[in-house]
């Protein structure tokens, strides 16, 4: 399989790609088809994803599966991809959580093919953004990965009604759009400044991250690497773009968005902050995990008040990204390690919680949580599965998330105990909100307006099934995946320390 | 008579053709102070042409051709003008007014 | 008595003219129901000088009088991006002008006149004959515009023209004449060997300079020059305006590129700094005006002013790369993306006789190709991955932050994002809103061809720059060598 | 003072004087007859420079091409309509910029003063053979620009059409 390994990340970006253009010429009156195309290219890159991370498996760390072209010599921009043992992991929850949301949607009837298109060129640009080792198509994945969010929830999202005012979906779309580009736009400022001080050769990280950068420069400009991008990450207090954008946001959208875009903004900071720029890393780290402490009180907090369902979802993945932002921030291995297994874990479950959200939103209609009782009593299967994501959200250990957070606390209270309290504090409120939420809406009496209601439907339970798989198979056996980002993150870490 | 009469002179031309293009509204008018500004470059041309080129002529031919374009604008912007006035019936530019300034 | 110089150099100026002249007298003896052919004739011969051009003139280091009119790689660059445009917008008129005008041979004859003014601007090297092809070219634009006899927003538009175009050009004149009073020349490397020879810079000379500046500030609309745009693009037949944001304003770039690279190089400590602040003002006031606007063609008209400011960037940081960043953004943006824009915007109006933002909803239904297409266009101009704008917005910003102007490369990205928001509001009509009027509209086979001509140079543009980056690098080497 | 500075000293007035009957008449008719008047007193300044063809150049396509669009304007128009002038109300802020464009080019000519030469004649076979090799691409072209201008003004003020 060597020519498939020599070409293998570019053909993981090319899949979703060619399946969007594919579509583009899909005649749009034969939605069935186009649902499974759909389908079957989410399942090939699952199988990909899959494919990847076995072959990294037997690898000893470092960038593998190497490629690398000749793009545009002038400013020194290549295409030029690689994985190690910090993406993979992601790569295959890009995998895992694509297929997923392609099957959720099987409802979408309102223009199908324009909405799997635009979901196959976010895709694209989130596994771009991973693969790529050149940060000319770095940004350009990265700011692919905004383009279609705009469309995706203006056309096919919903607006909230609270009552003295609406939230519309057009607002939510608008401000989601303009809170990552105006993001993107701080990590463009230090990219070119980044390239001109190292000598305007070349934008590959690779060369770069041997200019070894003046510590003025990279105090200077990390805190734009790391506030562009942590706007992505849903950094407090650029987060408020989170809930609205996912609430608004189609169920397929706010999956892959808060499953998987969200971790490019961590991503970002980790590949392009902290390896670029170690020194600036290392003073203003300190910054972050205060950021990301509050994040993950805050955003608990928040997502405690809420009535509507979605945003209380949608507040806790700013808390749970809190998690990612301390772990990364305390610059120790475990931390980071954690922070990495979080960005995983947290992906799987807010996918599955958003899909959750969708499955009960299509059958009542209503998000108002005053109002949903006792669904468990109808929607078994529904309700289970929500327990299961609801107990990793909370850390029960056996669940995934348990195994990245405590790696997060022992990280943090080696380096900033105080902090490491108010993490843990951060944990035990969203343990409160969780389970109360779980025994009003589906443990309590059942309410009389859902007599009658149904289930989730077959291809909703298996898609979320292979969710509750992998939370249930990481939490039980997470040295798989800790294996491969350990080595890594020693690396990374080995460099910033020498800085 | 030197070459400082004849740029003073000009630059006074200058500044009343761009006076008269500020102050009038009557487009006909705001014409008028175009060809205006349009002389005072022909009188620094002839006159920085005859007191400081040793080839003499270069001064010269610019001005011709400052002239004959700016006659022929003369005759392509008073057809604009005229066509405006029969289908509005003014020439003040400010009542012009179907989009904003 | 020296030999007669070479004029068989001029032959693409020529075979324009001549075809200009053909189709102007083809108009009196053809019958009127036939003046569509006019235009494909038009077309036709703008393609045909264009092949030739390319294969005969590639890599020809030639002029005539001493760089009077040169024949090189930047002219010829700009020689076919101006035939190319020609050809392309006399296409994307014949609908129109079989529908709104009176004087199809005039139309047409009066473009091929102003590409003949284009191609001279672009290839001269001395004042006087650039001033006189800006002229040819201003002239046409302003029959151009007020063309359209009845319409009394093209006569106030073609009025405002004139004016302002003739006031500016006086402006020009006056520090043109100045120059030449203290330099004593007019061609470009005279110039330069001029000013090298000066220890100072005089003040009458940077009277001179920036009034040149001006002059030509008015003419590509840089603010504070800009007020006439938005008025003139709105008023204008829609084809023409889709001519002035593109191929005026290439025309202007050609020239004011040539002139500061070849001719005020030794002084570019004097007019750096203005350009920047130019660049600066440009692209803000443009983005900020744009938010407001409630016609589209007066939100292109806005949205290009922005776009000059990103394009004078490339001026003030005069490099070789600086000017590849230019060249390459005017041909991703200016050239291949707002002609895109236009078509959808004429194929529509053609239709439906309207050019408001709220009459563009629904259009995702009515028309899906031109919604697509308009989106792609729109992406492109806010500077979106995929599309032409990203990349040549990344390398031109790239460029003049290597000339040590990196808080000015900020200030376009912030601008970048505030444009981002105002396309967003057009995309919003056509796909969110829904239609008042839900008819499917039905688009001509000559302009959805157009278009899907366009919106895939724009996606190749965007993913594989590197044949029209050898191209730029070879043209700019021209006026600046490396 | 030598008769020669007199006479630049008439012209001047006469030239300023029209110039500013020309930016302050509120009758067009008045105000092309200033022009007139300015434009001829303009030649005039020419012939002091020694540079009779130009003044001949002047008066002839110039100041003919004003008198045309002199009988234009009254043929075609009722010059009691034509001739109702009134100023914008930035009148005030037109002269502060005009003054200031003044003092600018007035103290910048003042800090310009190189060594003159000789005033001499130019023979206008020396400046016909220059303007036809020389500047024989922007002659052409210039003839273009005047082609243009012909067939733009005919098809723009051409009576017809829907009116």
């Amino acid at each position: 399989m060597s020519l498939l390994d020599n070409h293998l990340l570019t053909l993981i970006v090319a899949v979703p790609f060619g399946g969007a253009l594919a579509l583009i010429f899909f005649p749009s009156d034969r939605p069935r088809a186009i649902h499974y195309f759909a389908r079957a290219v989410g399942l090939l890159t699952l199988l990909l994803s899959v494919y990847t991370f076995a072959t990294y498996w037997s690898k000893d760390g470092g960038f593998q599966f190497r490629e690398s072209y000749p793009w545009l010599e002038g400013l020194g921009i290549g295409w030029k991809v690689a994985v190690d043992g910090i993406t993979v992991p992601l790569i295959l929850l890009t995998g895992v959580v694509l297929p997923a949301g392609i099957f959720m949607s099987w409802n979408v009837k309102h223009r199908p093919k324009d909405f799997f298109v635009l979901l196959m060129l976010l895709v694209t640009g989130v596994l771009g953004v991973f693969v790529s080792l050149d940060l000319f198509f770095l940004f350009f994945f990265y700011e692919l990965a905004v383009l279609p969010m705009y469309l995706l929830i203006g056309v096919w999202g919903s607006s909230s009604d609270f009552g003295t005012f609406i939230r519309t979906k057009e607002y939510g779309a608008m401000k989601l759009v303009l809170y990552l580009v105006a993001g993107s736009v701080l990590v463009w400022v230090a990219l070119v400044a980044m390239w001109v001080e190292a000598g305007m050769v070349s934008f590959d990280l690779e060369v770069l991250e041997k200019a070894s950068f003046s510590p003025g420069f990279q105090r200077l400009f990390f805190p734009l690497v790391m506030v562009g991008f942590g706007v992505l990450a849903g950094l407090w207090p650029f987060h408020t773009w989170s809930p609205d954008g996912h609430v608004a946001a189609p169920t397929a959208v706010s999956m892959l968005h808060a499953g998987v875009l969200m971790k490019l903004g961590a991503y970002g900071i980790l590949r392009v902050g902290m390896v670029l720029l170690p020194q600036g890393a290392q003073d203003w780290m300190p910054v972050l995990i205060v950021f990301g402490t509050i994040n993950v009180v805050y955003g608990a907090i928040s997502a405690m008040g809420q009535r509507d369902l979605k945003y209380v979802v949608g507040y806790s993945s700013v808390s749970h990204m809190g998690y990612v932002l301390m772990g990364l921030a305390t610059l120790e291995p475990l931390g980071v390690s954690g922070a990495v297994l979080q960005m995983f874990s947290h992906g799987i479950m807010t996918a599955l919680f958003f899909a959750l959200v969708g499955v009960i939103y299509d059958r009542t209609h209503v998000r108002d949580i005053t109002v949903l009782e006792g669904l468990s009593k109808r929607m078994g299967v529904t309700g289970a599965f929500f327990v299961v994501a609801g107990l990793t959200s909370l850390g029960l250990p056996g669940l995934s998330g348990f195994v990245a957070e405590i790696l997060v606390f022992i990280g943090t209270f080696r380096t900033y105990p105080l902090l490491g309290v108010l993490g843990v504090i951060g944990a035990a409120i969203t343990a409160v909100y969780i389970l109360r939420l779980m025994a009003k809406v589906f443990f309590g009496p059942l309410g009389d307006r859902w007599k009658g209601l149904p289930d989730a439907a077959r291809i909703e339970t298996g898609a979320m099934a292979v969710l509750v798989f992998f939370l249930v198979l990481v939490g039980l056996m997470p040295w798989p995946l800790l294996r491969l980002i350990d080595v890594d993150v020693a690396t990374l870490l080995q460099r910033i320390a020498g800085a | 008579m030197s070459l400082l009469h004849f740029q003073v002179l000009s630059a006074a031309l200058f500044s009343v053709g761009l006076y008269g293009v500020l102050a009038r509204r009557n487009a006909v008018l705001i014409l008028f102070s175009i060809e205006l500004m349009l002389n005072a470059v022909n009188v620094n041309l002839v006159a920085f042409g005859a007191f400081l080129d040793p080839g003499r002529i270069m001064g010269q031919v610019l001005a011709i051709f400052v002239i004959i374009v700016a006659a022929a604008e003369v005759g392509l912007a008073l057809a604009i003008i005229l066509r405006v006035y029969r289908n509005r019936g003014t020439v003040n530019v400010d009542e012009i007014d179907l989009m904003k300034w | 008595m020296q030999a007669l110089p070479n004029y068989a150099l001029l032959w693409p100026e020529l075979l324009v003219t001549a075809l200009a002249l053909l189709v102007l007298a083809l108009d009196f003896l053809v019958p009127k129901l036939r003046k569509r052919a006019l235009g494909y004739l038009s077309a036709a011969g703008l393609a045909a000088v264009l092949a030739l051009s390319l294969a005969f003139l590639w890599g020809r280091q030639e002029s005539l009088y001493e760089g009077l009119f040169l024949v090189d790689n930047f002219s010829l660059f700009f020689k076919a991006l101006f035939l190319i445009v020609g050809t392309f917008v006399i296409l994307m008129s014949v609908d129109y002008v079989d529908q709104h005008l009176e004087h199809p041979g005039e139309f047409y004859g009066i473009i091929l006149f102003s590409v003949v003014g284009m191609m001279v601007m672009a290839a001269t090297g001395e004042l006087l004959t650039a001033y006189i092809a800006l002229e040819l070219l201003s002239f046409s634009l302003y029959v151009l515009v007020a063309i359209a006899r009845d319409n009394p927003k093209s006569n106030e538009a073609g009025l405002k023209y004139v004016l302002l175009g003739a006031f500016s050009t006086a402006l020009l004149l006056y520090g043109i004449s100045l120059l030449y009073g203290v330099l004593g020349v007019t061609r470009f490397e005279d110039i330069s060997s001029k000013l090298q020879a000066m220890d100072s810079i005089n003040p009458t000379l940077l009277v001179g300079l920036t009034l040149i500046i001006a002059g030509l500030g008015f003419k590509v609309a840089a603010v504070p020059f800009h007020m006439w745009a938005p008025d003139i693009y709105e008023g204008a037949p829609t084809p023409v305006t889709a001519y002035l944001s593109v191929a005026s304003k290439a025309a202007a770039f050609a020239l004011v590129l040539r002139f500061f690279a070849v001719a005020l190089a030794p002084a570019v400590d004097q007019w750096a700094f203005l350009l920047v602040v130019l660049a600066a003002v440009t692209m803000t006031v443009g983005n900020l005006v744009a938010i407001a606007q409630r016609n589209i063609k007066r939100l292109i008209a806005y949205s290009s002013i922005a776009h000059v400011g990103y394009l004078l960037m490339g001026v003030a940081a005069l490099s070789a790369l600086g000017s590849n960043g230019l060249l390459f953004h005017l041909v991703g943006y200016a050239v291949t993306t707002n002609l895109a824009a236009f078509v959808v915007i004429i194929a529509f109006f053609n239709r439906t006789g309207k050019e408001e933002i709220s009459d563009f909803a629904g259009l995702a239904d009515r028309a899906p190709f031109l919604a697509m297409a308009l989106s792609a266009a729109l992406f492109s101009l806010a500077g979106l991955p995929f599309f032409a704008g990203f990349t040549t917005k990344f390398y031109l910003f790239t460029a003049v932050a290597r000339e040590g102007y990196l808080w000015l490369v900020g200030i376009a990205m912030v601008n970048s994002l505030i444009s981002l928001y105002y396309y967003l509001m057009v995309i919003r009509q056509m796909y969110i809103e829904p239609a008042s009027d839900a008819s499917r509209l039905r688009v001509p086979a000559l302009l959805s061809g157009l278009l899907a001509v366009l919106v895939l140079l724009i996606i190749l543009i965007g993913i594989y720059p590197s044949p029209l980056l050898r191209a730029i690098e070879a043209a700019t080497r021209a006026i600046i060598p490396a | 003072m030598s008769p020669t500075l007199a006479v630049f000293y008439l012209l001047a007035a006469i030239t300023l004087g029209s110039a500013v009957a020309v930016v302050s008449s509120r009758n067009v008719v008045y105000a092309v007859l200033a022009l007139l008047l300015s434009l001829v007193a303009v030649a005039g300044l020419f012939i002091l420079l020694l540079a009779e063809f130009l003044a001949l150049v002047q008066v002839l396509i110039y100041a003919g091409a004003i008198i045309i669009v002199l009988l234009f304007a009254l043929m075609l128009t009722r010059v009691e309509e034509f001739a109702r002038v009134r100023d914008n109300p930035q009148r005030p802020i037109a002269l502060v910029v005009a003054g200031a464009v003044l003092g600018i080019l007035i103290a910048a000519f003042l800090r310009f003063s190189p060594a003159t030469q000789e005033l001499k004649h130019v023979g206008v076979t020396a400046l016909g053979s220059e303007l036809f090799t020389r500047w024989a691409i922007p002659f052409e072209v210039a003839s273009l620009v005047l082609l243009v201008a012909l067939i733009g003004a005919i098809v723009i003020a051409r009576a017809g059409g829907r009116e």
